[in-house]
């Protein structure tokens, strides 16, 4: 039983810090900061959803699976906000959004932060 | 009153003075009755202590203790108390003369002049009987302060002038050399107090007594040593009762009198003469004297000569302190008080010529002596008093610094005096011998011309009187020296 | 590297405290990681912003070095270090500073607080009067912070004055 | 298996913290400090684990919540230029 | 005034699964901390059906687990498209049209649009829905349409309540 | 941000959750990380998020700076007055085992009492602070 | 032997000082403030990592009265330089918060934030 | 109650702080504070009173035994400092009232009147405590209150010296922090005798000796030694009056009370001046600051920053007091840290009534005061003669102890020295004592004196100048056995 669940765990942790590297890859790979936003769902949902369940496991503790899964549901409800409203301030900031065939990462709004 | 409650009264009677002068500024008349009254009853009580420590009491009071085991501290003893004798019988006379001398110049700001002048008097007081180096020094530093306003009284620039130079001087010296060596002799002696015989004895090494006595010389800026005697000339714009004060009776004396007081009580003659500390002082005294009389020769101004002659008069005192001897010390303390009468004399006189004919300068002076006989009369007799001429009570004093030179060995010295004398009786005859037998250069000036005015008259032949009787009658002055140096 | 946007500056003094909790949670301090969570990323980010809100987030010009900081820092730096030579070596629980008074709170607190969390416990009591100066510090900056942010009237002629 | 997934995250908040260096616009610092902040809460949950005393994780939880507001105040921030507006002003480009 | 109590409610289950502190006096701190929730909440007059939707409840229990299906299938797509040498995206703004009649219904939508990785709802103008989506023939599909009709039978199914 | 739905939508939900966590935080502080002035910051986050979402005339209107400034100075008082009150019963200053007959109990009510004086005046410091940061770029007023 | 067991303390101080060099020579006053934070938290590790103990955990007893044999043998780290670093931390935020604030008026009043324009400006007005 | 006057000395004007915020009243507020600073001021004599009759008093807060616990505990030297601090601060607050009405704008007092007891708390809170960590806290309460209060003076560069002050103080705490931690890593304490103790085993380690350099230099920000005193001159130039009278006579103080209280109770006399040599190291700094800082006030056109330069160099004479490493040298600081207090108290106090009435202290300005305030200029005149050491001010009975430690040790260029910058100290004051008497008054013909609620504190400040220059007893006894304390060891 007990090694039933560490290899659930495994499969789900493992799960978890996979996708959260693949989300790391992608913000470091992709051009713009729109595309980005993307990647960086990706360890905010599945990432941080797929890890946390798999230390649920482990727990062992009702209390403490409790608390994992108020912050995955705590990631799933805010991410999403973070995520528009940075996206609208983008807009907002007169960021243009590289939109197909016009990859150009040197665009942006911002002519100081080089 | 016990001899104590007239030691303190005779401080707390000119500072009530300066009280009355304030209440009565509205009167010219009363205040200055105020002033002379107060005077008078000043005088009255310091001849009161001088007789009870004639007949050997040591009266002693102390006031407060700002620093544990340093008290502020008075006590009467024969030294202290002939400087407050001459100080407040002088009082007397300066004021009868500044009464005729601010009135007939039209000074402004009389009651400041009186109510300062009070105040000095009282600071005075506190130096002649201070208990210890300590008491001494505060009363000293008060003296300068109260005087400053008498010197830049004017309110010019050059009187602004004056009295930075003025406190510059006498502040520094006292601050720098004075305290420090204050402090040091207690951190030798662990004691301030004024003791027959001194303190440092068998307490101080030998190497640095010659550098703590001269930190004390130097130090006492107002016995104006060269070089540090630049105050006294500047301080020459005050108006001249100022200058007589200043040059003949309060700050100069206090000066030369604190160092024979530390010389006497701090030191101890007997171990200064055993440490031969005070060898080179002497010499820096004489150099003083020469170069004083030098430079009064070369200045026209009356008032400016007059300084210089003080200047170099005050390190006769100096010189008989540093001679570290009997005779020398008698020959000190009655310079005090001979020097006092005569260069009163001599700065009241300058006064009222400056009053009566505005004139200032030497010369300027000829043929005045005949429009104004009495003035330039006593003027000779100060003269005669200064140099040390029979019959003037000059001559004891520098008789007795003579005797003090060849006790000590230092034959150098008497032929220093001798010189000195020579010029001096050079410097100072000339305004008489100018007054008296010159024609003068434009005759229409002296028109309308007299004598003083009568306050004025009365305080110069007053003063020129007792220069002759103290001649004669020298002993009290004798008798109290003589009390100082025998334990 | 220079970043002369001050809002990159903050921003990365915000990451900074964030790795900061991170690492004190990883040495067991808790509360303490806990505390620079609120405070680092949180309070002192949204100051930092209030704050370049109302002054801009551009640095003018580009900074000189100056060579006395330079000079300071190294020989405060160097100071530092020399100084840890003789320290007990890290994390060793023979050293000093685990005994004495340490020891008196974890083996004594149970009995005479009765509380698990000793960080609040000594917090609370043992040192509470370092809290209450906590606390008031914390009242202190208020008081300075609203004398010199409370709203007052603007005053046409409110420029400058000559002392 | 927590080490592991602590090395992970630990690789992936370097990766993040490149991009937040790098930057370029404003936005991708915050975009990257926004997910820099997600990580750390993942990584207070793992070590907890990792030193045996998983009872701490309120602290991954707060952090989740500072780090929401804390993104949000950076973007009103950039959208308003005052954190206390209630409508949008236009900011300055020079502000900017 | 039962939406309050409904909060205040929600509230406590949530203090007593976090507490584990089953003392009169925690107990105590906890309705305490309640009541001071739900009190703010009133004076800030955000009790409403936005902020406490209730009556959403069980259409939420189905819809959930769908939406994390969406979001797992979503997250490998993206994750293949990173991991792939040729950074094959296609970035583009698109608009949808949403069919739900509340804030909430969009706050829905427009949320689940997000965290969908690939898709990013950047602006909502009443029913139009402004996205960018990485690559853009990803976006054509259904699934958002599946999305949009869920999403308005949620909120339609809490209509009656 | 008021006009924006989405992030509107989000603060409401969130902010009775913050304000029952961060008192939550504050009365466990004894058991688990945290305690008066972790849960003070907290309390304050929430009315810091809803001031950034609804504007700051919104949240002064649900917490007045006068209460906030007045929260700040009643936190110390509430603190020192905990130790004055175990001065009136016999002990020290701040020695709360004289609050209760079993010294141990005295310390837990002492430490209720002083954290509660944190929580205070960390919570009206924080919203002090951020009102005035927040109302200082506005000309208008 | 210091040399391994002492390079963690190396590394702070290293954090330290660019917190300490960006305090004392930048002259963008906003600049400063943030050095002072990055000084300030480091000096936080510093005492944090004094308060470690190998092997240990953190100071929240598992068994509330220690009665239970079970967790008796429990290394704890050391609670007081926590204590002491939760003071720190607060101090440290007062003072940020009262930094700040004086850069704002200083803005306000100067319209810069520029130590050597500031400076120049204030020099200007003293001539 | 008696036992509890130590804490309740703190928690008075702590507990009054919190009353002004509540109050909203300007008049109010103020009442609070001279009340609380009253009442402090009795706490403060009583507890002196019994210190100097019966030896040391401790206080255990929370009931905690001192290493665990913290511990208040006064001796004869911080009894001292508390002494000057609520003086000071009870002459402060009554002075206040008139010239912060005229400096402050009406709705920030109640606030100016918080920080202010904030500032007094943290001062005393320092002095009283007797653990080190704890000396922090409350210098953090005090300095951050004194950042606000400086801030508000009228003149925008109050603003940026704010500024620096803050952070040249947060340098100082943050190594006064390091150099605790490096201690408490050593020992495992954090209370003063308790490290007494601890530290001689120690006393060989790199470790320790950092420990104190950081100790040291993070106090000498705070005291403003030159030459890390960069903060101070615009600090008290641009504050408004009060606060420059109030900090300018007690914040120094504390801070010179802490750098004793580190080095010589904490450490050890042996250990600072055998191992460490820190009177090689005071020596040279405190005769440079006396010097120069003389010197560059003689110049100030500011009579406020005139004053300013002049407390930095006064300072280096209670540093060099210090340096003495002997009880006579450390009567000399002492005595100077009271002495000091008074005539710096009184001189900005001078500067406020000025203020008050022509709106700015620049020399020029001043020109024929002596006759339109005489009663303030008078103060000036007899609070600068005590600056300079006069006799028969509090000024020489310092300057006398200073000498006679210098001959002590046979430094007599040093006593030269201080003889020398006295006559500096003269030089600056009076050059205002001649502008003010000897120039013509050129404002409007109205100006007349200061009013006596500004006038009456000012000359309690000012006799007291006199006061405890014609007696001393008091004050050297009390300094005398503040440093016999010092130099034995263990308070
Ligand atoms: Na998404
Ligand atoms: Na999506």
């Amino acid at each position: 039983m007990t090694a039933l669940l560490d290899g659930v765990s495994w499969l789900f942790i493992l799960g978890g810090a996979f996708f959260t590297l693949t989300g790391a890859l992608g913000i470091l790979r992709l051009p713009d900061v729109f595309t980005r936003m993307h990647a960086a769902g990706m360890t905010d949902t599945v990432g941080a959803g797929l890890l946390l369940v798999g230390l649920c496991f482990q727990a062992g503790d009702v209390f403490i699976v409790f608390r994992l899964l108020l912050i995955v549901a705590l990631l799933w409800f805010t991410s999403p906000i973070a995520t528009h409203a940075l996206a609208k301030a983008a807009l907002h900031g007169e960021m243009d959004p590289d939109l197909a065939g016009l990859s150009d990462p040197s665009r942006g709004g911002e002519p100081s932060t080089s | 009153m016990t001899p104590p409650a007239l030691v303190l009264a005779s401080l707390l009677i000119p500072a009530l003075g300066t009280v009355f002068v304030l209440l009565l500024r509205k009167n010219p008349n009363a205040r200055e009755a105020a002033s002379l009254v107060t005077a008078g009853v000043l005088f009255g009580t310091v001849l009161r202590v001088y007789r009870a420590v004639m007949a050997g009491d040591r009266p002693a009071i102390v006031l407060a203790e700002p620093i544990p085991g340093i008290p502020i501290e008075l006590e009467a003893e024969p030294l202290g108390v002939l400087f407050a004798l001459i100080a407040s019988f002088l009082w007397i006379v300066t004021t009868l003369y500044a009464i005729g001398y601010m009135r007939g110049h039209h000074e402004e700001n009389q009651t400041r002049f009186y109510t300062f002048f009070a105040f000095a008097i009282a600071s005075v007081m506190g130096v002649a009987f201070a208990g210890n180096l300590f008491t001494l020094f505060i009363f000293y530093e008060v003296l300068s302060l109260s005087t400053f306003p008498l010197v830049t009284h004017a309110g010019t620039e050059a009187a602004k002038r004056a009295g930075r130079i003025y406190l510059g001087v006498l502040f520094s010296t006292s601050i720098v050399f004075q305290l420090l060596a204050i402090i040091w002799t207690y951190a030798i002696a662990g004691t301030l107090d004024f003791t027959s015989g001194g303190i440092l004895s068998g307490r101080a090494a030998a190497g640095v007594v010659p550098i703590l006595l001269g930190l004390f010389v130097f130090g006492v800026g107002k016995a104006a040593v060269m070089p540090f005697h630049r105050w006294l000339p500047a301080a020459m714009v005050a108006p001249t009762p100022v200058s007589a004060l200043l040059h003949a009776v309060a700050v100069v004396k206090a000066g030369v009198f604190s160092i024979l007081k530390i010389t006497v009580y701090i030191f101890g003659i007997d171990f200064l003469t055993q440490v031969g500390a005070s060898v080179w002082l002497m010499w820096v005294a004489a150099a003083t004297i020469i170069l004083g009389s030098l430079v009064a020769f070369t200045k026209d101004n009356l008032k400016a000569r007059l300084a210089y002659s003080t200047v170099s008069q005050l390190s006769y005192i100096v010189l008989g302190a540093m001679l570290a001897n009997a005779s020398g010390i008698i020959g000190g303390g009655m310079h005090i008080a001979m020097h006092a009468f005569g260069k009163i004399t001599l700065f009241f006189c300058a006064g009222a010529i400056m009053v009566v004919a505005h004139k200032t300068e030497i010369s300027q002076l000829k043929g005045l002596g005949r429009t104004m006989p009495v003035t330039f009369f006593a003027f000779f007799i100060g003269t005669l008093s200064i140099v040390g001429l029979p019959p003037a009570g000059g001559s004891w004093s520098k008789w007795f610094l003579g005797m003090g030179a060849l006790e000590a060995g230092q034959v150098g010295l008497v032929a220093v005096l001798m010189l000195s004398s020579l010029l001096s009786l050079a410097y100072l005859m000339e305004i008489p011998l100018k007054g008296f037998f010159y024609a003068p250069d434009e005759a229409p000036h002296h028109e309308g011309v007299h004598e003083a005015p009568t306050p004025s008259l009365i305080a110069i032949v007053a003063t020129a009187v007792a220069c002759l009787i103290l001649f004669v009658f020298p002993e009290p002055f004798y008798e109290l020296m003589t009390l100082v140096v025998t334990p | 590297m220079r970043i002369r946007n001050l809002f990159a500056v903050v921003m990365m003094a915000g990451i900074y405290s964030l790795l900061s909790a991170g690492l004190f949670t990883i040495m067991d301090a808790v509360d303490v990681a806990f505390t620079e969570a609120a405070v680092g990323a949180g309070i002192s980010t949204v100051l930092f912003l209030g704050a370049l809100a109302l002054v801009g987030h551009h640095e003018r010009k580009p900074g000189h070095t100056p060579l006395l900081p330079l000079i300071v820092v190294l020989v405060t730096g160097g100071a530092l270090v020399y100084g840890t030579m003789d320290m007990p070596p890290y994390g060793d629980p023979g050293n000093p500073v685990h005994h004495h008074v340490a020891d008196h709170y974890l083996e004594e607190s149970p009995h005479e607080i009765g509380i698990p969390n000793i960080v609040t416990a000594v917090l609370a009591s043992y040192r509470g009067y370092d809290t209450m100066g906590e606390t008031t510090v914390v009242f202190t900056a208020a008081v300075a912070v609203m004398l010199l942010l409370a709203r007052r009237p603007r005053r046409p002629e409110e420029e400058e004055d000559e002392a | 298996m927590f080490a592991v997934a602590a090395g992970a995250l630990l690789l992936a908040m370097g990766m993040a913290m490149i991009r937040a260096l790098r930057g370029p616009t404003v936005y991708d610092r915050v975009l990257a400090l926004n997910n820099l902040g997600t990580k750390t809460v993942l990584l207070i949950a793992v070590a907890g684990f990792l030193t045996h005393r998983p009872d701490f994780t309120d602290l991954a939880l707060i952090y989740a919540l500072i780090n929401f507001i804390g993104t949000i105040a950076v973007l009103k921030y950039f959208e308003y230029g005052d954190l206390g507006a209630e409508s949008p002003r236009t900011v300055a480009t020079e502000d900017m | 005034m039962g939406r309050t109590i409904g909060l205040w409610i929600l509230l406590f289950a949530l203090w007593l699964a976090l507490s584990g502190h089953y003392t009169p006096l925690f107990l105590a701190f906890g309705v305490g901390t309640c009541s001071v929730a739900v009190y703010v909440a009133v004076r800030m007059e955000i009790l409403d059906r936005e902020s406490a939707p209730f009556h959403l409840s069980w259409g939420v229990v189905t819809y959930l687990p769908w939406l994390a299906w969406e979001v797992l299938k979503s997250n490998v797509q993206v994750a293949r498209i990173i991991l792939s040498p040729s950074l094959p995206i296609n970035p583009s703004m698109v608009h949808f049209k949403g069919s739900q009649k509340t804030d909430l219904g969009r706050f829905i939508y427009a949320n689940s649009i997000t965290l969908t990785p690939g898709t990013i709802t950047t602006g909502i103008d009443d029913d139009d829905f402004e996205v960018h989506a990485l690559i853009s023939d990803a976006v054509d599909g259904s699934e958002e349409n599946e999305m949009n009709r869920k999403v308005t039978a949620l909120e339609g199914a809490g209509a009656g309540h | 941000m008021r006009e924006q739905v989405i992030v509107r939508v989000g603060a409401k939900v969130l902010v009775p959750f913050i304000i029952l966590f961060g008192l939550y935080v504050h009365f466990h502080g004894d058991y688990s990380p945290g305690g008066g002035f972790q849960a003070g910051v907290i309390l304050a986050a929430a009315f810091v998020l809803y001031g950034l979402v609804y504007g700051l005339d919104a949240v002064q209107r649900v917490l007045p700076p006068a209460f906030v400034q007045a929260c700040a100075a009643l936190g110390v008082m509430v603190f020192a007055g905990v130790g004055v009150l175990t001065m009136f019963l016999g002990g020290n200053f701040l020695g709360y085992g004289v609050l209760a007959h079993d010294p141990e109990h005295g310390q837990h009510y002492g430490i209720i009492g002083v954290e509660a004086g944190v929580v205070i005046t960390v919570f009206g410091v924080m919203v002090s602070i951020f009102y005035l940061f927040a109302g200082r770029g506005r000309r208008s007023g | 032997m210091t040399l391994l067991s002492h390079y963690n303390y190396w590394v702070v101080i290293l954090l330290m000082m660019v917190g300490f060099y960006t305090m004392i020579s930048r002259g963008n006053l906003i600049k400063k403030m943030v050095g002072l934070n990055v000084f300030q938290t480091s000096v936080f590790m510093l005492y944090i990592s004094m308060g470690k103990i190998r092997g240990g955990t953190a100071p929240i007893l598992m068994d509330a009265h220690g009665e239970s044999s079970e967790t008796a043998h429990v290394l704890y780290s050391n609670p007081l330089p926590h204590v002491l670093i939760l003071t720190a931390i607060v101090v440290g935020i007062a003072t940020t918060a009262v930094g700040l604030a004086l850069i704002v008026r200083i803005k306000e009043t100067y319209g810069s934030i520029e130590e050597d324009e500031i400076n120049q400006i204030e020099a200007e007005g003293a001539a | 109650m008696s036992e509890h006057y130590v804490i309740l000395l703190v928690l008075v004007p702590l507990l009054a702080s919190p009353l002004c915020i509540f109050s909203r009243n300007a008049r109010a507020a103020w009442g609070f504070a001279v009340l609380a600073c009253l009442t402090s001021l009795y706490l403060v004599f009583q507890v002196w009173a019994e210190v100097m009759a019966t030896g040391p008093i401790t206080y255990h807060i929370g009931d905690w035994a001192p290493p665990v616990g913290i511990e208040y505990r006064v001796d004869a030297v911080n009894a001292w400092v508390l002494l000057i601090v609520a003086v000071i601060g009870s002459v402060v607050a009554p002075y206040a009232r008139v010239s912060v009405e005229r400096e402050v704008e009406a709705g920030r007092i109640p606030l100016f009147y918080a920080a202010f007891l904030l500032c007094f708390t943290g001062l005393l809170g320092i002095t009283v405590t007797g653990d080190v960590f704890n000396v922090f806290v409350f210098l953090e309460v005090s300095s951050l209150s004194a950042y606000g209060l400086i801030a508000l003076g009228q003149d925008r560069r109050a603003l940026t010296s704010a500024f620096r002050y803050l952070i040249m103080g947060s340098v100082g705490a943050t190594f006064i922090v390091i150099g605790i931690g490096l201690m408490y890593v050593m020992t495992g304490s954090l209370n003063m005798a308790d490290l007494a103790q601890l530290l001689p085993q120690v006393w060989d380690t790199r470790t320790i000796k950092v420990a104190y350099g950081f100790l040291a230099v993070g106090v000498f920000l705070k005291l403003a030694l030159f030459p890390l005193h960069l903060w101070l001159p615009n600090a008290y130039t641009f504050a408004p009056s009060a606060v420059t009278a109030f900090i300018a006579a007690t914040a120094t103080k504390v801070a010179v009370y802490m750098l004793l209280r580190f080095f010589f109770t904490v450490f050890g006399a042996p250990f600072s001046f055998d191992v460490m040599r820190l009177d090689m190291v005071l020596l040279p700094l405190a005769l440079v600051a006396i010097v120069t800082m003389s010197l560059v006030a003689i110049f100030q056109v500011n009579v406020k920053r005139l004053l300013a330069y002049s407390s930095v160099a006064q300072i280096g004479y209670m540093i060099l007091g210090i340096s003495f490493a002997s009880v006579t040298g450390l009567t000399a600081a002492l005595l100077h840290l009271f002495n000091h207090a008074l005539m710096k108290g009184a001189l900005f106090m001078c500067m406020g009534c000025v203020m008050y009435r022509i709106g700015s202290v620049h020399i020029d300005a001043m020109a024929g005061l002596g006759k339109r305030m005489p009663l303030t200029m008078a103060a000036f005149v007899v609070a600068g003669l005590s600056l300079v050491g006069v006799p028969l001010t509090v000024g020489f009975i310092s300057k006398w102890y200073l000498i006679l430690g210098a001959l002590e040790r046979g430094w007599w260029p040093v006593a030269i020295l201080v003889l020398i910058t006295s006559l500096m100290a003269l030089v600056y004051v009076w050059r205002v004592v001649e502008v003010a008497y000897f120039q013509e008054f050129p404002h409007d013909e109205d100006t007349q004196e200061a009013p006596w609620a500004l006038l009456i504190p000012m000359w309690a400040l000012v006799l007291a100048n006199v006061w405890f220059g014609i007696d001393a007893r008091t004050t050297v006894a009390s300094a005398e056995q503040a440093a016999q304390t010092l130099m034995g060891g263990a308070p």
